[in-house]
């Protein structure tokens, strides 16, 4: 215990990571008290298990534009890949293995392994290319993917899967054979559930592999490619491996949100409502909002985000306008070089303590 | 005789119809400190990003410590032996100043990915080494004190000699120095000639340099190379080089 | 960054406080009104929908209140935005039940209904959608709809295309991202079969792609058909008539209930509507008293605007839930599942004649039985044909 | 004959994203940032002419000029509030995300201004179709109208920033912002001319875009925006005659593939159709190839 205070207070990183953990933790704590006392609002509730999500995808994207440096507008497109690998499977295997828990974490495994994988292939093409092509080439990417899957009509009858791109009526499915997917209707009566202490794991598992890579040997290199490429080239890091790697890990753990994404719903359509380039901007937002590259900020600005337009809803239809000035007014508050003067000298004259606390401030 | 540590044959490079190298041959054996000279433009940088693997030679051999490493990836040349500086420094700028230095180790000191998400014993071991030699290599620059700060927030002298450590971390066998006293004062100058001195003999070093600041040059290198629109001008010792009319002509630009 | 994030945190804190407090806060109201929720899309590019049944809906309910509630018992209505993505839906459905809603009338898009009829059908909440047209939408006891299920559309269409003669060959342009659109089509298609005509292009276009049409226009002339059936929502459809007249291409139009709203477009050519024929339950131009009383409402609650199916479909909703209700003799104190149950039953026991249609009865699995009406568009008007 | 039918619609088509992607590949080009709230202009412009015209019934003319006007303004407004003070944000995603909250700003302000009922925007151009191959094929006055002015834009823009002094500053401003004002060039002001230019040219391209496809709604704007944005990367972003070529084979590709694919994965395809672009040629077909010194 005591060596673990001693190293509280040495090791920044350590003191840094454990904080994000523990606000984590006691958020979790808070809400589970909030539930078992009766005192928590049905929104709030049914809000848990979506910060959750949203969380990992805003964890996982500050991988990609924050840690790697390469702006992803595509992120949306591994959410779809782990949601429909999840649901697919939840459908295709639920008869067959009834004990849940295991399901569920076969569901997640996989719709991370293969929303890592298309992150693999998609990275080898994209990686090459840099900054704003680089964007626009993940964009085309998601709306690929998403595309794509509001077109998939998959069918199980006795003699296996049948797939078409065109309609049902092109599956030729048996009498006795089940719709598996329904093309833009998607994938319907989806009964998995993911209770919100699982989410929580998964949250903090998320941010377990994000910040123990980002400080290690693996993280270095990412970041040293990041700051410059050319000096990492020197330096003898393999850019190419490293950045596929941190792609790789990025679009894996969006699978793993896309999974718990699916199990919120009873349905699953991909649409541009959740896995088009809005979904990905949004993240990006969160992303930006909390600092590029800071993870515990990205988790705050998820909750604040996710939060935000549910609790503007007395506002009627002014809500998304409001939300829309809302973010505008953050980000300048946040960003721009004048603003930040402005109110740093407020600050400081509101709290002198204040000014100590910010020296230290090195993420 | 010496042992050559490195050797260049008859190297050369054109940009679109420019011929950027041409012809460059260079020797320099086991333990020298060499220098590059030469006039603005006349293609140094070019000479160190062909024998970094940045660019690939149209025609020449390379040879390092009698391996040829000719149209080898920079990543490969550099596990090889040689590491360099940039003339317009590129330091990874957000990170800290000790961890600038643990990239340069990245090769010397490995675990893998998973026993970093895992914080298996082995990163715990491993990440202790590398800080000891970090920190051992921060000393020698008088960077210790400086460990935690961010890169970028170092000085200008600091960040060159920073580069400079983050290049011995990778222990090179060839050190390429380019322009490393570049806008520093006298006295920063003259510190920087006593630890390159030092990290020569205490690292066992060979170092090519490519340097403006004649009282440098003539201070440490034992050899010189001058080079002019891409070609040769003249090789051999620093004094005799240095008192050859010719290069005394294409330096002053008469 | 340090700085503002401390300060976010901030107001995190105090936010999720004052979440998780709304919701013993709202206790406080009276139980002596009906809670009556709605969900769909107010914001958007779905928000026409949910804006009309919101309106409606709420006319509905004034005039109840106004005529001394249901029961004697007043009605609250609320209504929630949903943006037309599920996720968002069940947001609101949660936000409601905060509201201590009793009876959900939504939500108005299919997609968002098929995910809120499982929660409501978990904490047994009634609901009664009164657009969400797709077969899941209320695949679970506790939901019934207002309009017709797609099924039930795109047969008739080719029931009365095949009986009137209308057609040798049709055409179809159809939103396949949209269970409403692609479920009529399915069905006519499936019907068609039985019919004296052939159906000869299916073009589909989706949300992401309903600009231009020039290619789906050019196939329906390619395929020389004499009918183009549009089973699409009428702003599309006015889209496609204009291109279609720019194009200089003269052909039938039938249209459904979708269509039905395309005359009160803001700026439409309406001579380009000429000779439309659609299936549809409602008609704006009905002779009929309450439809003429409502239109009137409507235009005074929305600045001129003429209603439209959805705010047809949600006035009826909440005069269905109040007939209902005033059947099964129910107070506001009873609990969401006395109510729900209770109202399970009653609906299969009324019959109820509305703005969408008369004798209008319910079976047990939600389904609707009502005659559609087939109206023209002649001289810019709604003419019910018989 | 529907083939050449399909070819024409995509050239129409293609011109709309054109204009647009010309606008974006300025504003792009002089202050390095994805406007995406520059199809929401397209929308800004498109109501502005509806309701000039039903209320107040002037010559179309005149109409579009004051909403070329009008979105000047507007660009010119949004630039200096929201964009202008995070020029020097230390991070380019700043302004991105700013641009993302104006785009929901306008959308949503026009929900509520104009209401969610889509408007069937009556067409300004007034000419007959054209009627080839005896009237096998039609070509309507919108396309004709909409390809003239296309390349006539196109021309001019051309002439304006190789010829015009001001159009010279443009260059230098999005060369080196830093070395063009020491050259005394007012980087504000060129920056700010680029926004009312590319602004009025998203009236033009609204006008044209719902005379051609009349239904318009607060959301008119978005989808084309992002397909003019893809098209202006596709020629090459910062390149005028780029963001021509890229509109024009983007309209013609997304018109093929729905008349010969597929009308659902049309959108994939010619989003496929650029990841390949940008393969072959990394920074679009004629964009410069920039060279990282060492």
């Amino acid at each position: 215990m005591k060596t673990l205070i001693n190293k509280f207070n040495s090791d920044k990183t350590f003191k840094q990571n454990t904080i994000t953990y523990a606000i984590v933790i006691v958020a979790y704590i808070l809400c589970q008290s909030l539930i078992l006392g009766g005192v928590m609002s049905n929104s709030m509730k049914g809000l848990l298990i979506q910060f959750c999500y949203y969380i990992i995808m805003a964890v996982s994207l500050n991988l990609t534009v924050g840690i790697l440096g390469e702006l992803s507008l595509g992120h949306a497109g591994f959410m779809c890949i782990g949601a429909f690998t999840g649901a697919i499977l939840y459908k295709t295997l639920g008869e067959v293995l009834t004990f849940k828990p295991l399901l569920l974490l076969i569901c997640i495994v996989a719709g991370a392994l293969l929303a890592g994988l298309f992150g693999f292939l998609i990275g080898i093409p994209v990686l090459r290319l840099k900054g704003d092509y680089l964007a626009i080439v993940t964009l085309a990417f998601g709306e690929i993917i998403k595309n794509v899957c509001a077109a998939v009509f998959l069918g199980k009858d006795s003699k296996g899967f049948h797939i078409s791109l065109k309609d049902q009526a092109a599956l030729n499915l048996e009498d006795s054979g089940e719709m598996i997917i329904k093309g833009p209707l998607g994938i319907t009566g989806l009964s998995f559930t993911v209770s919100f202490t699982a989410c929580v794991i998964l949250v903090l598992i998320t941010l377990i592999i994000v910040l123990n890579l980002v400080n290690s040997r693996t993280g270095r290199a990412v970041m040293a490619i990041r700051d410059n490429r050319i000096a990492a080239e020197a330096t003898g890091i393999n850019v190419t491996k490293y950045k596929m790697l941190a792609f790789t890990i990025s679009a894996a753990l969006a699978g793993v949100a896309g999974v718990l994404y699916a199990s919120s719903l009873s349905t699953l359509a991909s649409s541009s409502k959740n896995f088009g380039y809005n979904m990905s901007i949004m993240i990006l937002v969160y992303v930006v909002l909390g600092g590029i590259g800071n993870i515990r900020g990205s988790v705050i600005a998820t909750v604040i985000l996710v939060l935000l337009p549910e609790k503007l809803r007395f506002l009627s239809n002014y809500r998304m306008l409001i939300y829309a000035v809302v973010l505008i007014a953050m980000m300048l508050i946040n960003w721009s070089p004048s603003a930040r003067a402005k109110r740093d000298v407020l600050l400081s004259k509101i709290n002198i303590f204040k000014k100590k606390t910010d020296e230290k401030e090195v993420q | 005789m010496a042992k050559e540590m490195l050797s260049v044959n008859n190297l050369s490079i054109s940009f679109g119809g420019l011929r950027a190298v041409d012809e460059f041959n260079l020797t320099i054996n086991e333990g020298e400190l060499y220098g590059l000279i030469g006039p603005n433009g006349a293609g140094k940088t070019t000479v160190f990003n062909l024998l970094t693997g940045v660019y690939k030679p149209d025609v020449g051999i390379i040879k390092l410590d009698g391996k040829d490493i000719t149209g080898q990836p920079t990543i490969a040349i550099n596990k090889e032996g040689i590491a360099r500086t940039f003339q317009n420094i590129r330091l990874f700028s957000d990170m800290s100043v000790l961890d600038n230095v643990k990239v340069g180790l990245h090769n010397r000191f490995e675990y893998s990915t998973l026993s970093a998400v895992l914080r298996l014993p082995k990163y715990f071991k491993v990440e202790k080494e590398m800080n000891e030699k970090a920190m051992e290599l921060l000393k020698v620059f008088d960077l210790d004190k400086e460990a935690d700060l961010k890169a970028s927030q170092l000085p200008y002298g600091k960040q060159r000699k920073l580069e400079i450590a983050r290049a011995l971390a990778t222990d090179p066998k060839l050190l390429l120095l380019d322009e490393p006293a570049a806008g520093m004062n006298p006295n920063e100058t003259k510190e920087l000639m006593e630890t390159i001195s030092f990290i020569r003999k205490n690292f066992n070093l060979t170092i090519l340099l490519i340097e403006h600041d004649m009282k440098l040059v003539s201070g440490i290198c034992e050899r010189l190379t001058v080079l002019n629109f891409g070609r040769v001008l003249c090789e051999g010792p620093t004094s005799e080089v240095l008192n050859n009319p010719e290069v005394i002509t294409a330096y002053l630009g008469e | 960054m340090k700085k503002s994030l401390k300060f976010a945190s901030l107001v995190l804190a105090v936010s999720m406080v004052a979440a998780s407090l709304s919701g013993c806060g709202a206790g406080a109201s009276s139980s002596d009104t009906f809670k009556i929720g709605g969900i769909g899309p107010i914001t958007g590019g779905a928000a026409i929908y949910g804006q009309a049944v919101m309106n409606g809906a709420q006319i509905a309910v004034d005039e109840i209140n106004a005529a001394g509630g249901i029961n004697g018992h007043k009605i609250e209505f609320s209504f929630e935005d949903d943006e037309h993505n599920p996720e968002k839906s069940v947001n609101a459905y949660n936000t409601l039940l905060d509201k201590k809603m009793q009876i959900l009338v939504g939500t108005v898009t299919s997609a968002p209904c098929i995910a809120v009829v499982d929660k409501a059908n978990a904490d047994n909440v009634f609901m009664l959608t009164p657009s969400a047209t797709a077969t899941e939408a209320i695949a679970k006891d506790n939901a019934f709809r207002v309009c017709f299920s797609d099924p039930n559309q795109g047969t008739e269409a080719a029931k009365y295309i095949g009986a009137k003669n209308l057609a040798t060959k049709v055409a179809i342009i159809f939103d396949n991202s949209d269970p409403y659109s692609s479920g009529i089509k399915d069905n006519f298609v499936k019907e068609s079969a039985n019919q004296n005509f052939e159906v000869v292009a299916q073009e589909a276009y989706t949300q992401d792609s309903n600009t231009d049409f020039s290619t789906q226009l050019q196939a329906t002339v390619d395929s020389g058909a004499d009918l183009l059936f549009l089973p699409i929502y009428y702003q599309d459809a006015s889209n496609i008539l204009s291109q279609a007249a720019q194009k200089e291409i003269d052909i039938a139009v039938f249209g459904c209930d979708g269509f039905d709203g395309i005359l009160g477009l803001d700026g439409f050519d309406t001579s380009l509507a000429e000779g439309v024929l659609l299936l549809t339950p409602f008609s704006t131009s009905s002779t009929d008293e309450k439809t003429q009383a409502f239109v009137k409402a409507y235009e005074a609650k929305c600045n001129g605007l003429t209603p439209n199916q959805f705010a047809a479909d949600a006035y009826d909703a909440v005069y269905i839930v109040k007939a209902a209700i005033e059947k099964a003799n129910l107070a506001p104190s009873a609990s969401n599942a006395e109510i729900c149950d209770a109202l399970k039953k009653a609906m299969t026991e009324i019959s109820y004649t509305g703005l969408t249609g008369s004798d209008i009865t319910w079976g047990a699995d939600g389904e609707p039985n009502k005659a559609p009406i087939v109206v023209e568009i002649k001289n810019g008007e709604y003419v019910v044909l018989d | 004959m529907s083939f050449l039918t399909n070819i024409i619609n995509g050239i129409s088509l293609g011109s709309v994203y054109a204009i647009i992607a010309l606008g974006y590949t300025m504003v792009y080009g002089i202050a390095k940032m994805l406007n995406f709230a520059h199809g929401d202009i397209i929308m800004v412009g498109a109501y502005a002419v509806f309701l000039i015209t039903s209320a107040l019934g002037f010559n179309p003319l005149v109409t579009v000029l004051i909403a070329m006007f009008l979105c000047t303004f507007l660009g010119i407004t949004i630039e200096r509030i929201a964009y202008k003070p995070l020029r020097n944000a230390g991070s380019p995603l700043a302004v991105l995300i700013t641009a993302i909250g104006v785009s929901y700003l306008l959308q949503n302000l026009a929900l509520i201004l104009f209401g969610a009922d889509a408007k069937v925007f009556k067409s300004v151009i007034s000419l007959p179709p054209v009627k080839l191959f005896g009237g096998q094929i039609t070509i309507t006055g919108e396309t004709l109208v909409t390809i003239i002015l296309c390349i006539i834009i196109m021309t001019a823009l051309t002439i304006f920033v190789g010829k015009t002094k001001a159009g010279q500053a443009m260059l230098a401003v999005s060369e080196d912002k830093g070395a063009a004002s020491l050259m005394g060039i007012n980087v504000n002001a060129t920056i700010a001319l680029t926004f009312a230019i590319g602004s009025a040219l998203a009236a033009v391209a609204g006008v044209l875009l719902c005379s051609s496809y009349p239904s318009l709604t607060p959301y008119t704007g978005s989808m084309p925006g992002i397909k003019a944005f893809v098209a202006a990367v596709f020629g090459g972003i910062g390149s005028i005659p780029g963001a021509f070529i890229g509109g024009i084979i983007l309209g013609i590709l997304e018109t093929l593939a729905k008349a010969y694919i597929s009308t659902q994965l049309s959108d994939a395809i010619v989003f496929a159709a650029l990841i390949i672009v940008l393969l072959v040629k990394p920074t679009g077909i004629l964009g410069k190839k920039i060279m990282e010194k060492v």
